[in-house]
């Protein structure tokens, strides 16, 4: 049964708890553009939105230090926006332009960004892990206070990257914090169909690893998991797994007929909608207007337009340059 | 004589062999409630049920293992692994259990098991999307490795695998779904030979998968400058059909072996190999390749497709061999 | 701390409880004659002895019935003897003779069997997990009765391969029974630091898995926990998950000289052999005397002596047929 | 001029970069406590201690790809596998994550890592331990592959491994470890070119790793049948130091590759393929290939003899080029 849309106070002084509704809001309008430019054929490839899932990222990623990692999926377009990376690099990487953040190379499923140690957008299902789990391990070889944030799908959790990357972890004590986004299905596959033990904290408590699980439609409730949670791993208390419990508004990818769940489960799923609940609890509370919320949705649209008209301006990679960047300088 | 898409001929295959002997069942990611990545299994799960069209969980090493063990306990499994690039985790299983098995286990213990994949680039999916190891499997002693570039080879090959007492690994180029076909009645259902897509006596033409097609419009460009190329599909990259292609050279004096591996360590190399080691003595010129780029795929559709091979890049091979520049 | 020694009745009939003592000499000195044919030169490659852990096998296997399965690893001679594989076919593959139960393509580490249904003799940790999981799956879908009974070390619960297979097991309710061997090492790595949880049951019941613990040292305690869960394993419970706790007295391989743990450990575990306390059990209750123990011992050496003599008369392969069995007949 | 073991030269590169960079650590299964299944990190975990010297759990994929991970947060880890038998298991993250990122990223990530793994048959392993698939990595753009023959490249490649950008993969043959030889001072440290162990005018020997001794045991019988054998350790079996060997055989218009991978789709075909392409008008004959049959590698010492390169088919096989049979 799906749970009440969430409710509540939100517990932040106004400017933060407006951020995190300009930040979804943001994602989602620049994932809606997306998805039209893809249907224009300006974004080839895959494509695959966050819409729906939204205060996942705002809400945990806003728990972040700047120095920290973030290791991510090829659904990250959210979380490389909300890590810093400008939308004007990202869109122009879904155009293939060199101005795209990877060069053009990566596309939609590989963002990446140094200087946000931002290490991408991995389309291999799991293949983040065992890296993110390397990451801390050299941070805490090098003692840099870092910890690396670890993003994935439910999905994830069968694969045996995901086994011997919390093992690891665990064993190690390394400062990872686990951030498992269960939308319920992977591609067409429900995780009743996926999973012997569909409860993924006790999965992960086996590892020896503390566990949360939190509503991932709800960004007030994502933002204090997360937060505790990133704060017993920045203090040495070993690798933390939370649980956000989300659901995917759109079909998995531009080519998913969606032939695996009916219509009425996602029109339910959508009355429990991030940014419609979040801003209605804001209003109840007296933290925005209408104004003010058409205000900041206009704010995404322009840096959405301005992002399209940059990437649109964008140049493309030289074909003598093909080989660029194969090794690195020196080698 | 019906003309239907290669996705169709391959559901069609499936379909069949679903009918005709229980052992079989399909396995795989998304094979059932999603339909298939690619379509190719719609509807086959509404007709066969659940055990016989499983959905696995994202678990590839264990789901091919399972495939190799449901072999060994009497069923004639299908897994479909979805791409290539998924397949790498799962080349223990097949490599070190399904492959040696047999020999190793003095021919007591066979796996006849059929593993699907789609294969290539050329959608604009990057690097980690893109690869073409066929040539990694055609290295193995102990599977069979068929590459169906026709219509009536994705409707043919499926049967014959089935029936072959070892594994045997299928590679859908995933360009290929849409391709549209006539497809003859009856069709061929061979996996031992390479086939003359096109007959000719200048310069042979050697490709297979998803090249097959960039071979034949080269051979058509070739045509209007006077060249006859013939055109060899390689169909099964293990065992090689060695005698096909070798006879063919040493009546055109000239070869071009197309396939979009990375060049270095390409099936390409071996098969190249094989025509200096069989035909030295008639070759005219020293046989060419046309391979894709050492770099991993870029998204960047420009660079995908200066990346990979094209029509013009084999009739600029061939005009080398030809001494026309 | 190493707990006291197996004691108590033996809850069986003199003639099962006798041939467990006897089955448990017979891999004893199988064994101790091969190391010895290796020291000779006559075994080659890798060898590793099951030496002190003979009560697992035993006990275990014992529980099976003939139309079962049996995956086993690397370290299996005792499992392939007790499962009906005759010595000298096992001494004739280590010797590399044709006469060997794998054509002496095989050796130590790869014994097969069909005609007991012994899947071999894998030498990837793990390696036999989705090969288990998949024999039980044909057998589900034939409705054959039959479970099988997968063993493996602790440390292959560290890969991926135990956790991916698990699960399938668990998700689709296979006939499996998973026989972990838990000697407490994996080469020189203590499970201590190969698991971040080192206890396997709690691992194991995270799938949603039926698990039991048993004393490895005790060959009553195996085969009691092994007959029960193989019960419900049979009777459609699902997979079922045993861990045996035991110990390797000698080297994990011959090449192995052993730096990471100390005599005095070894001797401490020797004092719990499975076969002195079982025989002393035997001993107290009046169901075996001196004499035949003795008995016993002298007819497992000269089953020994038959199979080295066996072998050293086999014949080798004639190198022609280096490629025979590559692939199957109608190939 | 001091006489040491391979496995000892390889230590000592070990220690040196442990003592000279804080930044190196080696980790994997065993390197510790045990002392390194081929006894290479014994002492190492006195001397530096569990953090630098760091046992991991049988998690093959998750500790590879971990050591990319290290790599990219600043250490630079050297990941031994213990051999290439289990990197299967590790692939994944090898081709799909460490090859690629560095140009999938446009540049901005690179991955310092070096991977160390036993390779090759000869020790009656059996089929699931006697792996060569040196060419599989040869096969992946992004990353070097090294494969030490000798102990002065025992000693000396792992320094300029460490210090390149990317990844870098050490293949140590399993049967050299014992092997004993003079390490001169100073040692050489390249891994770019290709070396010639013997100079010769008749025919060009190309091999590396293990075969390297096979090819030099050849190179003596035929002096004595007064064939003058250059013998050419490709040592860096990717990128490819193709000048070194195309030049040989331009001089001697001969040659015979030797490799203990399976024929089909060898490292040999490739180099074969680059004679081919760049020598083919100064061959006297057809280039020859001297591998391993393509067969799982049986236990029975006579089996496994008879499945392997060995001189006498290396010399055999130059005697058919010389026309001598
Ligand atoms: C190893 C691997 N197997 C299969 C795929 C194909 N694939 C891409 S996304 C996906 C579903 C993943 O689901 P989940 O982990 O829940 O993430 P979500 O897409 O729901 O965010 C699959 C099967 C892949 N990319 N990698
Ligand atoms: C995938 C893989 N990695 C490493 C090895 C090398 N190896 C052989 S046995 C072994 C230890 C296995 O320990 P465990 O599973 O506890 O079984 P035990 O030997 O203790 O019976 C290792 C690391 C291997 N054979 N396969
Ligand atoms: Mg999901
Ligand atoms: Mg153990």
């Amino acid at each position: 049964m799906i749970p009440a849309p969430p409710s509540g106070p939100v517990p932040y002084p106004r400017e933060f708890a407006l951020r995190l509704l300009a930040d979804m809001l943001r994602i989602r309008r620049m994932e809606e553009k997306s998805a039209e430019l893809y249907g224009e054929g300006k974004i080839r490839g895959f494509l695959h939105l966050y819409i729906g899932e939204e205060a996942v990222a705002t809400g945990a990623i806003g728990a972040l230090r700047p120095e920290d990692n973030l290791v991510a999926t090829y659904r990250e377009h959210g979380h490389a926006l909300l890590r810093g990376v400008a939308m004007n690099a990202i869109m122009a990487e879904m155009y293939g332009k060199r101005e795209g953040c990877s060069r053009g190379r990566g596309g939609s499923m590989h963002l990446f960004d140094a200087a946000t140690r931002f290490f991408g957008g991995n389309a291999i299902v799991g293949g983040g892990l065992p890296l993110a789990a390397g990451l801390a391990l050299a941070d805490r070889m090098q003692r840099t206070g870092r910890i690396t944030a670890c993003f994935f799908g439910e999905g994830a959790v069968a694969e045996g990257a995901f086994h011997e990357s919390m093992n690891l972890a665990a064993l190690w004590r390394l400062p990872v914090l686990f951030c498992c986004e269960n939308n319920l299905y992977a591609m067409g596959t429900a995780i009743e169909r996926s999973e012997s033990q569909t409860d993924l904290c006790a999965k992960a408590a086996s590892y020896g690893v503390a566990t949360r699980r939190a509503d991932g439609m709800d960004v007030v409730a994502v933002h204090e998991a997360a937060k505790e949670a990133a704060e017993s791993v920045r203090a040495g208390g070993g690798p933390c797994f939370i649980e956000f419990q989300t659901y995917r508004f759109r079909a998995h990818s531009m080519f998913d007929p969606e032939l695996y769940r009916d219509k009425a489960e996602v029109e339910a799923w959508r009355t429990r909608g991030p940014i419609h609940t979040y801003s209605a609890r804001l209003k109840t509370q007296g933290l925005l207007t209408e104004d003010e919320f058409q205000e900041l949705d206009r704010a995404a649209m322009e840096e959405v337009r301005g992002a399209v008209a940059y990437a649109e301006a964008g140049t493309l990679e030289p074909v003598e340059d093909l080989a660029r960047d194969l090794c690195g300088a020196g080698a | 004589m019906r003309r239907i898409t290669y996705r169709e001929a391959l559901r069609e295959a499936l379909r069949e062999a679903l009918l005709q002997d229980a052992r079989v069942f399909l396995m795989g990611e998304d094979v059932g409630r999603y339909g298939g990545t690619y379509a190719v299994s719609k509807g086959l799960l509404e007709e066969f049920g659940p055990e016989r069209v499983r959905d696995t969980p994202l678990s590839e090493l264990a789901f091919v293992g399972a495939g190799i063990g449901a072999a060994l306990g009497g069923m004639r499994p299908i897994v479909e692994v979805m791409t290539v690039n998924f397949s790498l985790l799962a080349l223990d299983q097949i490599v070190n259990t399904a492959a040696l098995l047999r020999h190793m286990s003095g021919g007591q213990f066979g796996v006849p098991l059929v593993i699907r994949m789609a294969t290539g680039a050329g959608r604009q999916l990057a690097a980690q999307h893109s690869h073409s190891l066929e040539c990694w499997y055609a290295h193995v002693p102990g599977i069979k490795v068929l590459a169906p570039a026709t219509v009536e080879d994705a409707r043919g090959m499926l049967a014959p695998a089935l029936a072959d007492p070892d594994p045997v690994i299928l590679f859908e180029h995933a360009q290929l779904y849409n391709l549209e076909d006539d497809l003859p009645e009856p069709f061929t259902a061979d996996i031992a030979r390479a086939a003359v897509r096109r007959r000719g006596d200048d310069v042979t033409l050697i490709a297979y998968g998803g090249c097959l097609s960039k071979a034949l419009q080269a051979a058509d460009r070739l045509a209007d400058e006077g060249i006859a190329a013939e055109v060899i599909d390689l169909r099964v990259l293990r065992p090689l059909d060695t005698d096909t292609f070798v006879e063919s050279v040493r009546r055109t004096h000239r070869a071009v072996v197309v396939d979009e591996g990375w060049r270095s360590g390409s099936l390409a190399a071996e098969v190249l190999a094989r025509i200096v080691e069989q035909a030295f003595y008639d070759l005219d010129a020293p046989p060419a390749r046309v391979c894709s780029e050492e770099v991993p795929m870029p998204y960047a559709r420009h660079l995908e497709e200066a990346a990979l091979p094209q029509p013009a890049k084999i009739v600029d091979a061939v005009r080398g061999l030809m001494g026309r520049r």
